[in-house]
């Protein structure tokens, strides 16, 4: 697949920002993979590629930093990403059960999109919103107190 | 010199430059300390957690790869508390590891067996279920890559980022699911450094795979003669042939390391169409041929004789003594500069590994090794002559060679004086005489500094009692 | 209340009840700011010693002084110095530094301002980790107005001195909540723990001197500078003084995040400051101090008092001050199993112990779901996680053995009785 | 020297005669319809050994009937006859990896000491109870994988199939 990969003017001019931030060019790798992350969905060789032109830093750091981190992801996903809580305190209330029965009923599983490629959903550790457990993240708003019925039907919603 | 501190070390009395690495004082004097990612050419990396080490006066144990050396420390890694560090230290090595020891290369030489040996649980708890990763990838340049057995102690990314800078290795993923991955195939030419210096079997040479296993093999400590930079190796070998080359650490001339190039020195002295005797060629057949004879064919003839630089100093020396006082001419056939200068680490274009032995014998011996000799020799050959050819051992390229040949084919007797096998170039020849390859000769010879690097004789593949001062005799008889 | 900050009772929340305290001006004109205005006239050495004389500890976790940490950073003002605020903020059952930045991103602002000011940093980032995008937000625009007012950036004050301080979102991985391993996160690499010695305040980001504080301890500065070392002791105990925020989740009627000074019971926070046990269900265990602190059986949870010194004494570790709360319907098992599954996915992979360690722990407490499981897994646990403490890098090995040897010191016949019995999910 | 002199000179020599005779006569008799003597008529009856008995060696063979050996070069090394010479060579499935091109003993060799069956891993050789060796001298008495593995006396050509490694080990360990 040769499929290019550019930023965006918008993103080119944030890029640049960034670059400003920092004193050497590699501390921004982390912002700079979020932005075109947010550009293209998620980051694919191709992309890759630009960005380690782009930077200088060699492919295979990318990839380490890429294939180290949760939310960066190396493989096709939806247009929402779903962060679903399974630690301690969300999985008392049942965080588990919720994720199980989302898998379930959307018919997919880690990552996976669904068919109408509409929602990926991802089992995460503790989200830091614990008062509202069991808890979700639903394309960086959280959603608390939930059960099955009431996640399903936040997640029908979404676009 | 910087100042040196004494410290002891499990008791022992040690000497040690001050802040030098604490791990590598242990080592060069001789104590064993458990270590994996410890690599004395590359920086620390400190995760194997094996060197652990316990200091009076330091409440916590800590890895001594990351120490300095101070005066008066008191360091021991023979506690207790130590001892059953290292050993459930090494179970977390061994847990994910795969029981590949029948069908891996590294057996024999490996570094959690080794260690296991001495430091081991010898009953496993492990019944679970193992992590399992990508196995019996081909990484590209002789090197192969199985994920599963890899231990995860980043060696080889530090070497590719260190010192070849090429940063062709990496580690994915997190946890005990990291895998060591290749970006695309490995592309540098000291890719065999890294099957080296991987302690287990993850990174295995594709030349060496399955061919002998190393407990059968002996090594001989000797200098490549791939280039002029003359590293100092070992090659190891036993009767059925050699089958790998290895560097030694060097402080003057290679360090640690070795190019890629020198790793195929060894083929041609035990390949089976090595020359065994003398052989006479006709019509394009090579038979074997009895010396008397061949020297009957010379008599009367002018001898002329081309030198190659591959030779050691005691050879030349020997070789003109050989010819002294007869009427016989000299020349010296240098090998062309072949690819970059130098590339920064070891490889250098010129391909002679005793350029300046040879020049030195020559100008002693009062011939002139110069080009525009040989090429005078050359053009002045007549079908009277009979001209000896000192074949190079290692032929970069062969048409360099074959246009030698070419010049040499007016001569009336043609012979040619092979180390190796190049059979096929040689059909213009008359005769072919057998000599001893660079792993059957004591000698020495000079590397690009000028220094003396030594030869040693391993064992004999072939006729190597004569070299080419024997054959110089044959000029007087 | 008016909308006037109540320094009397709180250090951390005396903004909180201002609505819009995000914004600058609402939070100047209940006082904000001033401490830092005040503070550029004072000389730097004085505020670094008033710190220290407030005793305030590390609120992310080891509890280590802050003063005491400042007083190792090198004093050269015009080298190249970093001053990183680590609001990664992964510890389960941790929000406090999250429910802060939310409301009041202006006092981690300030207290930063003021700490560069004393520590002589040129350059500051606030690590938030990736799952905090609307925090990020928020203080994205926080510090806009910041530099809009001349609060950041060159010449601050008129004191020739410069102080750039940006948001860095990471992405995703509770290893880079440690110092270093946010350290390695921000060079743009994999977040993985580097070798100490160095320590980061000699030798850190981009190999330079760098200071590491957390959330809190950066956002109580202001008040100690305002109401001088003495006033912060009376909170607390002299060793452990001053407040702390405690995130309390769990069986709990109001769980979410309250400001008690240090050493306040255990029981009182439970009843009074969470309306009690929620349905009424007695007390089984409490986890005190985060994922990685061992935990409290019914008794020792009513005894306890809230500090560094006391909970220690207990077998057990402060931590991020994150209270998890368990009821007597809940299985120790199951809270165990998820704690030793949280490790085997955070673990960076980088030294053995912990990596191969993490994940073996977790296979050897679900023998049980392949069938081969017995009572002497719970002691092989237990001499697995003890072989793992101490040889590793950073403090995770440790933050996963800890709890688990807790977990079996204290409910270890429940532990057995779990493991034995197969395939209850 | 007379034997059983004593008996002659109590029964006469006739009496004697007749004596000695009788054991013989009852012996032949018993052996001619009882059959229950310790003499073998080979090769009609044939000796069989228990499975201890170190003869012939088998190369034994996985279900799909490819060598268990994987050539780890372990026998070669602990056979003090040093009469055991394998060439490895890489394996197209990804599985095995590694198995033998070659592998020969040199029967005349071998001192059947079964140090190699000790020596295996992976319970690839083994010595069965075959001891019929015999053979020409000028015959070729190397023997290589095909007829250690493949004769006709194992299982009719199909090999032993040694299943003590894959399923249990897999069971058990990994």
């Amino acid at each position: 697949m040769n499929e290019t990969f550019e930023f965006n003017a918008r993103n080119m001019a944030t890029y640049n920002e960034y670059l400003t931030r920092y004193d050497d060019v590699e501390s921004a790798l982390l912002p700079v993979l979020h932005l075109a992350q947010e550009q293209n969905g998620w980051l694919p060789e191709h992309v890759i590629n630009y960005i380690s032109g782009l930077m200088n830093i060699p492919a295979i750091k990318i990839k380490e930093v890429i294939s180290f981190y949760d939310m960066f992801y190396d493989v096709p996903v939806a247009r929402n990403v779903v962060h679903v809580c399974t630690n301690i305190t969300c999985s008392m209330f049942g965080g588990r059960e919720i994720y199980q029965g989302l898998l379930k009923h959307f018919d997919t599983g880690y990552l996976t999109p669904t068919r109408d490629g509409r929602i990926s959903l991802q089992k995460m550790e503790c989200l830091g919103a614990c008062e509202i457990a069991p808890c979700m993240r639903v394309n960086n708003d959280f959603v608390g107190n939930l059960d099955l019925t009431s996640a399903i039907q936040k997640l029908e919603e979404l676009p | 010199m910087t100042e040196k501190v004494n410290l002891t070390w499990n008791g022992k009395a040690i000497q040690a430059e001050k802040g030098s690495n604490l791990l590598k004082a242990a080592l060069d004097n001789g104590i064993e300390v458990a270590h994996y990612c410890y690599h004395a050419g590359l920086s620390v990396a400190g995760v194997c957690r094996m060197c652990m080490v316990e200091q009076d006066g330091v409440p916590r144990p800590f890895p001594s790869c990351n120490a300095t050396c101070g005066e008066g420390m008191v360091v021991r890694n023979d506690t207790p508390k130590i001892k059953s560090a290292v050993e459930t230290t090494l179970q977390f090595h061994l847990l994910n590891h795969p029981l590949d020891c029948p069908v891996c290369d590294q057996a024999g030489e490996c570094g959690l067996q080794d260690y296991y040996m001495k430091h081991g649980v010898y009953d496993s708890q492990m019944i679970d279920k193992k992590v399992h990763k990508e196995k019996v990838q081909d990484i590209g340049k002789n090197v192969m890559l199985d994920a599963e057995r890899c231990i995860l102690c980043s060696r080889c990314t530090r070497f590719t980022e260190e010192v070849t800078k090429t940063n062709e290795l990496g580690i994915l993923n997190r946890g005990d699911h990291a895998e060591i991955t290749v970006n695309e195939q490995l592309k540098n030419d000291y890719a065999q450094n890294l099957v080296d210096i991987c302690p287990v079997g993850a990174l295995t040479s594709k030349d060496f795979r399955f061919k002998q296993r190393v407990w059968f093999l002996e090594e001989v400590q000797t200098t490549c003669i791939g280039c002029e930079t003359g590293c100092a190796v070992k090659v190891s070998e036993n009767k059925n042939g050699a089958f790998r080359v290895k560097p030694i650490y060097d402080h003057d001339v290679n360090g640690h390391w070795m190019c890629d190039d020198g790793r195929n020195i060894y083929k041609h002295v035990s390949s089976p169409t090595r020359l065994a005797s003398a052989t006479e060629n006709i019509n394009g057949l090579f038979v074997p041929a009895d010396e008397l004879a061949i020297q009957a064919t010379l008599k009367g003839k002018k001898a002329k004789y081309i030198l190659s630089t591959g030779l050691t100093v005691g050879e030349y020396a020997n070789f003109f003594k050989a010819i002294k006082g007869s009427k016989a001419e000299v020349a010296l056939y240098t090998l062309p500069n072949l690819g970059v200068e130098f590339d920064g680490l070891l490889k250098r274009g010129d391909k002679n590994p005793n350029l300046r032995g040879a020049k030195a014998a020559f100008e002693a011996a009062g011939f002139d090794h110069t080009q525009a000799a040989l090429d005078k020799m050359l053009g002045s050959i007549a079908s009277s002559d009979a001209v000896f050819v000192v074949v190079p051992e290692i032929l970069y390229n062969e048409d360099h060679f074959n246009t030698l040949i070419k010049k040499v084919e007016k001569a009336g007797t043609r012979i040619a004086l092979t180390p190796g096998e190049t059979l096929g170039t040689l059909r213009s020849f008359n005769y072919l005489l057998p000599v001893p390859s660079f792993l059957e000769k004591n000698g020495e010879i000079l590397n690009y500094q000028g220094a003396a690097r030594t030869l040693r004789a391993g064992l004999s593949y072939g006729e190597t009692s004569k070299d080419v001062s024997y054959y110089g005799k044959w000029v007087n008889v | 209340m008016k909308d006037v900050a109540n320094y009397k009772d709180y250090a951390l929340l005396s903004y909180h009840h201002i609505p819009g305290v995000h914004n600058l001006e609402i939070f100047e004109r209940a006082g904000g700011y001033e401490m830092m205005k005040a503070c550029f006239l004072k000389d730097p050495e004085a505020i670094k010693e008033e710190v220290k004389n407030s005793g305030l500890r590390g609120r992310g976790g080891a509890g280590f002084p802050t003063g005491v940490k400042w007083g190792f950073f090198s004093k050269d003002r015009n080298a190249k110095k970093y001053l990183l605020c680590n609001a990664d903020e992964s510890e389960p059952g941790t929000f406090k530094d999250r429910y802060l930045m939310e409301k009041n991103p202006h006092i981690l602002i300030e207290g930063m301002i003021i700490s560069a000011w004393a520590l002589g940093t040129q350059k500051g980032y606030i690590y938030i980790r990736g799952e905090f995008y609307q925090q990020a937000v928020i203080l994205e625009r926080a510090l806009k107005e910041a530099y809009a007012k001349g609060y950041l950036g060159k010449n601050i004050m008129g004191k020739g001195f410069d102080f750039d301080l940006y948001v860095h979102r990471g992405a995703g991985a509770y290893i880079c909540g440690e110092e270093t391993g946010m350290i390695s996160s921000l060079e743009g690499k994999k977040g993985q723990p580097k070798l100490k010695p160095p320590f980061p305040a000699i030798k850190g980001y981009r190999g330079l001197p760098t200071m590491v504080n957390n959330v809190e301890s950066l956002a109580a500065v202001p008040w100690i500078m305002r109401m001088g070392a003495a006033a912060y002791k009376q909170w607390g105990t002299e060793k452990s003084p001053g407040t702390k925020l405690f995130s309390i989740s769990g069986d709990v009627n109001k769980p979410g995040v309250i400001e008690v000074p240090l050493s306040t019971t255990l029981k009182e926070i439970i009843e009074i400051h969470c309306g009690g046990m929620r349905n009424g269900n007695a007390l089984k265990a409490v986890i005190p101090g985060g994922s990685s602190a061992p935990v409290f059986n019914a008794e020792d949870s009513y005894s306890v008092k809230m500090d560094y010194e006391d909970v220690a004494a207990k077998g057990s570790m402060l931590g991020s001050g994150a209270i998890i709360v368990l009821d007597e319907t809940r299985n120790m098992g199951d809270v165990l199993k998820w704690t030793l599954e949280f490790y085997h996915h955070e673990s960076c992979g980088q030294c053995t112990p912990c990596r191969e360690g993490t994940g073996w722990l977790e296979s050897v407490f679900k023998r049980r779901d392949t069938g081969k499981s017995q009572k002497s897994d719970i002691a092989l646990l237990d001499k697995t996680a003890a072989s793992m403490r101490g040889q590793t890098i950073c403090a995770l090995a440790d933050a996963a053995a800890m709890p688990t040897q807790g977990m079996i010191k204290v409910f270890r016949e429940e532990l057995e009785q779990y493991v034995t019995t197969t395939g209850k999910k | 020297m007379i034997l059983k002199a004593d008996l002659y000179r109590e029964h006469g020599f006739l009496k004697g005669l007749y004596l000695g005779l009788k054991i013989t006569m009852m012996t032949m008799l018993r052996n001619l319809f009882k059959h229950d003597r310790m003499t073998l008529n080979y090769p009609e009856e044939k000796y069989f050994y228990s499975d201890r008995f170190k003869g012939k060696h088998v190369l034994t063979v996985k279900e799909d009937g490819t060598l268990r050996c994987t050539s780890c070069m372990l026998c070669s090394t602990y056979c003090p006859a040093q009469c055991i010479h394998i060439v490895a060579a890489d394996d197209s499935d990804k599985e095995v990896e590694k198995a033998p091109v070659s592998f020969e003993i040199e029967m005349l060799r071998c001192v059947f000491c079964g140090f190699c069956e000790e020596a295996c891993p992976v319970d690839a050789i083994r010595l069965t109870n075959e001891y019929e060796m015999s053979g020409h001298a000028e015959q070729e008495w190397v023997a290589d994988h095909y007829e250690l593995a493949f004769r006709k006396s194992l299982n009719g050509g199909r090999g032993i199939v040694s299943t003590v490694d894959d399923k249990d080990r897999l069971k058990l360990r990994l």
